[in-house]
């Protein structure tokens, strides 16, 4: 089967943010679609710390301490962009005015429920930060994951097991395998990468795919 | 490349539809889009709901919505200014729908919608004939509102610059409703004095974020003003 | 009977204002306020349009047309004054940031509601403004008004009979005969004006007053 | 004459009462008050709630606070950052409550508290754990949770200009979760970089209007700074 790599799921993702839009990157791997999206595309990024038009990290000597991003990794502000407060930022997230948010999950379910910000394991504090916030609030919202977990158990699941960070509120699931839509027939899926064939993708997912149409 | 810059303030508001509801920033006569509103009079939908503080006065701005009969329904806090003749002239002729609101209610009802919240309890208005028939709830022995969110189809706005992302800057009390307005629209259109160039506003200093505003259109110079 | 005139009323509310107080002045005679506050103090007054530090006029030459209050009076802005929107300056009034907020009224009760924003003349359509969120939110509400309408009828009532602006919300009554504290006791006549009795302004007042302390 | 710039860091914290709630702003390392912090511990106030975005890393700020026991409780929506090992270790050992809040919902919370509202309906966490116990409805077809609003005693937050009114800005995201804060405690105590004259921030500018700050208190320069 064919398994893209981090960089490869990220760049994957990239191709589908369209010119003009405004994004929100979650912590970790979705971060990284950034780096992949064409020059000649103008993407504006929200960070949920206040800041609209998100730039790349700064020179060493540049640095300016109290400009992070969500991932807390130092960043630079394109011209255009501005800086808010928390309240306005998240009204902006939970007001539908991003078009997308690409986030990391654990677990997604047929109906698109969301299970990203907690396991059943009680040892951790719990921690959730925007996620649930970015979860309802996107016009559109996207998981970028690997298609299993490290143990080879499906991480699409007819229902979630972990604890939900949103109802009903994924679009696309793009993970090392496919992309996969979640749509009202159910999850359909929307491309296959290389040679890999729906069953052998099926066989890795603990819910019903339908067929590409 | 993002230009949100519109050539004309006819353009502006071509795709306004009959019913839609519009809120226009604005209190008194301060931070006004003006030049929009007459764009929208003479682009001529009708039964509209205009969610706005004051009524308008005179023939102006809104009043001349009103007098040209394109108003269905006004929702704002303060309809009876000096001066609102046609607001006051359709009212007493059973011709307009008014949906009266304190004005601290229709602020945070506006930014509800804004910022895709259900609905807010504020204290205001509670034991008020404006509360009746509303739901209320006792938290920690005071008395609240159940007050919902706003939202509009199109928000007509005034600003005192903007650029090609949208970024808006005001000016003084200009400001008032104008920013709260230009989140809790589906179209967001900003009447500015004046464009200026992407990166030109200080990041520190944008008051509504690009991300809200769809268009953005110069003001004419007026003809007296050219004189 | 000693009555003062709007000017000698306006003052007296005046000298109640302590310095560095955050203040908001109603439309009309309470706006007069500000007129009277000795020089020796300084009150910053908060405009519901989203202005604080309110100045004075300005001369003709200087108007900015977008620069008025909640009167729709053109004004100016003190050193150290600033702006901001409508949501924010009403979470100011409601959040009870503001010290004092004198209103005009019709009516207030033995209990300290107002009626301030509706008669029950149903010909002219109502208005509201901001009135009920300075009713509910400034720490300490003041009233100024004459003690009687036009053809003398008392305004202080057991109960309103003009719709309320809000409920047990009035802290004090600044009227043309005296001031007049609303307690927990009831209604206690805190001055008289020159000879004023408790007698004579009692006659003009439809609530038991209670005797200066 | 207004003044409300405080000689000290330990004048500014000296009436902070054992069990009383703190807002604490910044997020991550940014924009916290973290000189405000170290007086606040070497005040000693202990059984203090704290309402912050994060938990502190290292031994550093709210970190500090945990280390030293001075905290009964953390209302939070990230606890747990890398390096939160003094969080972590009183939440293993039971020591530390913890009401974990989604981060949009911490803001809407405080800022419900600075303007005068008794909740919100928000559709963050709606069917989630974190809804469990709540209110909820279905607004025009739409599930929202009522979150109350979140007052505090005090506020320390993080700016970066000051002045003797109380005016305000920040810098870049430093900004984050400090101006809603200012509006909801009883008494707001902001660090500042610099202080500036009455007059000298334009009032276009000032982000939180000195009427929300009762204390201004200059930053220490820090040794390796004066080095």
């Amino acid at each position: 089967m064919m398994r893209l790599n981090r960089n490869e799921m990220a760049s994957r993702v990239a191709q589908d943010i369209p010119d003009g839009a405004y994004v929100n990157l979650g912590i970790g791997m979705p971060t990284s679609v950034a780096n992949y999206v064409s020059d000649d595309k103008q993407v504006i990024y929200q960070s949920e710390n206040g800041i609209l038009g998100v730039g790349p990290a700064p020179e060493p000597d540049k640095i300016d301490p109290d400009l992070i991003n969500a991932g807390k990794q130092y960043v630079t502000l394109l011209k255009g962009g501005c800086y808010f407060d928390n309240a306005e930022s998240f009204a902006m997230m939970r007001g539908g005015h991003l078009d997308i948010a690409v986030l990391g999950a654990f677990q997604v379910s047929a109906t698109g429920d969301l299970a990203n910000w907690a396991t059943n394991d009680d040892k951790f504090p719990p921690a959730v930060g925007g996620a649930m916030d970015l979860a309802v609030g996107a016009k559109q919202l996207f998981v970028l994951m690997r298609h299993t977990t490290k143990t080879n158990e499906p991480k699409i699941l007819e229902q979630c097991e972990y604890p939900l960070t949103g109802a009903g509120v994924v679009k696309r699931i793009y993970t090392d395998l496919a992309v996969i839509d979640v749509t009202d027939e159910g999850l359909r899926v929307r491309e296959l990468y290389g040679d890999n064939t729906l069953a052998e993708v099926q066989a890795l997912t603990a819910a019903t795919l339908l067929p590409p149409l | 490349m993002i230009n949100k810059i519109c050539e004309s303030l006819r353009a502006a508001v071509a795709d306004i539809e009959d019913g839609s509801v519009v809120m226009i920033g604005g209190f008194g006569n301060s931070g006004i889009p003006m030049q929009l509103i007459e764009a929208l009079r003479l682009h001529g939908a009708r039964e509209l709901t205009i969610i706005s503080n004051n009524a308008g006065t005179a023939e102006e701005g809104i009043a001349s919505l009103l007098r040209d009969r394109l108003v269905r329904k006004m929702v704002c806090s303060f309809p009876r200014s000096s001066g609102s003749i046609w607001f006051e002239r359709l009212y007493e002729e059973g011709k307009i729908e008014l949906e009266l609101v304190p004005q601290g209610t229709l602020a945070e009802r506006i930014r509800a919608a804004g910022a895709g919240l259900g609905g807010v309890y504020t204290p205001t208005g509670y034991g008020t004939r404006l509360a009746e028939g509303k739901e209320t709830k006792v938290i920690n022995g005071k008395g609240y509102v159940l007050e919902t969110a706003m939202p509009a189809d199109v928000a007509l706005i005034k600003a005192h610059r903007g650029d090609a992302w949208g970024n808006l800057i005001y000016n003084t009390a200009g400001r008032n409703f104008n920013p709260i307005m230009a989140t809790a629209a589906r179209i967001t259109i900003a009447e500015v004095n004046a464009v200026v160039e992407v990166g030109e506003l200080d990041p520190e200093h944008v008051v509504t974020p690009g991300i809200f505003v769809d268009r953005v259109v110069v003001q004419k110079v007026q003809q007296h003003d050219a004189a």
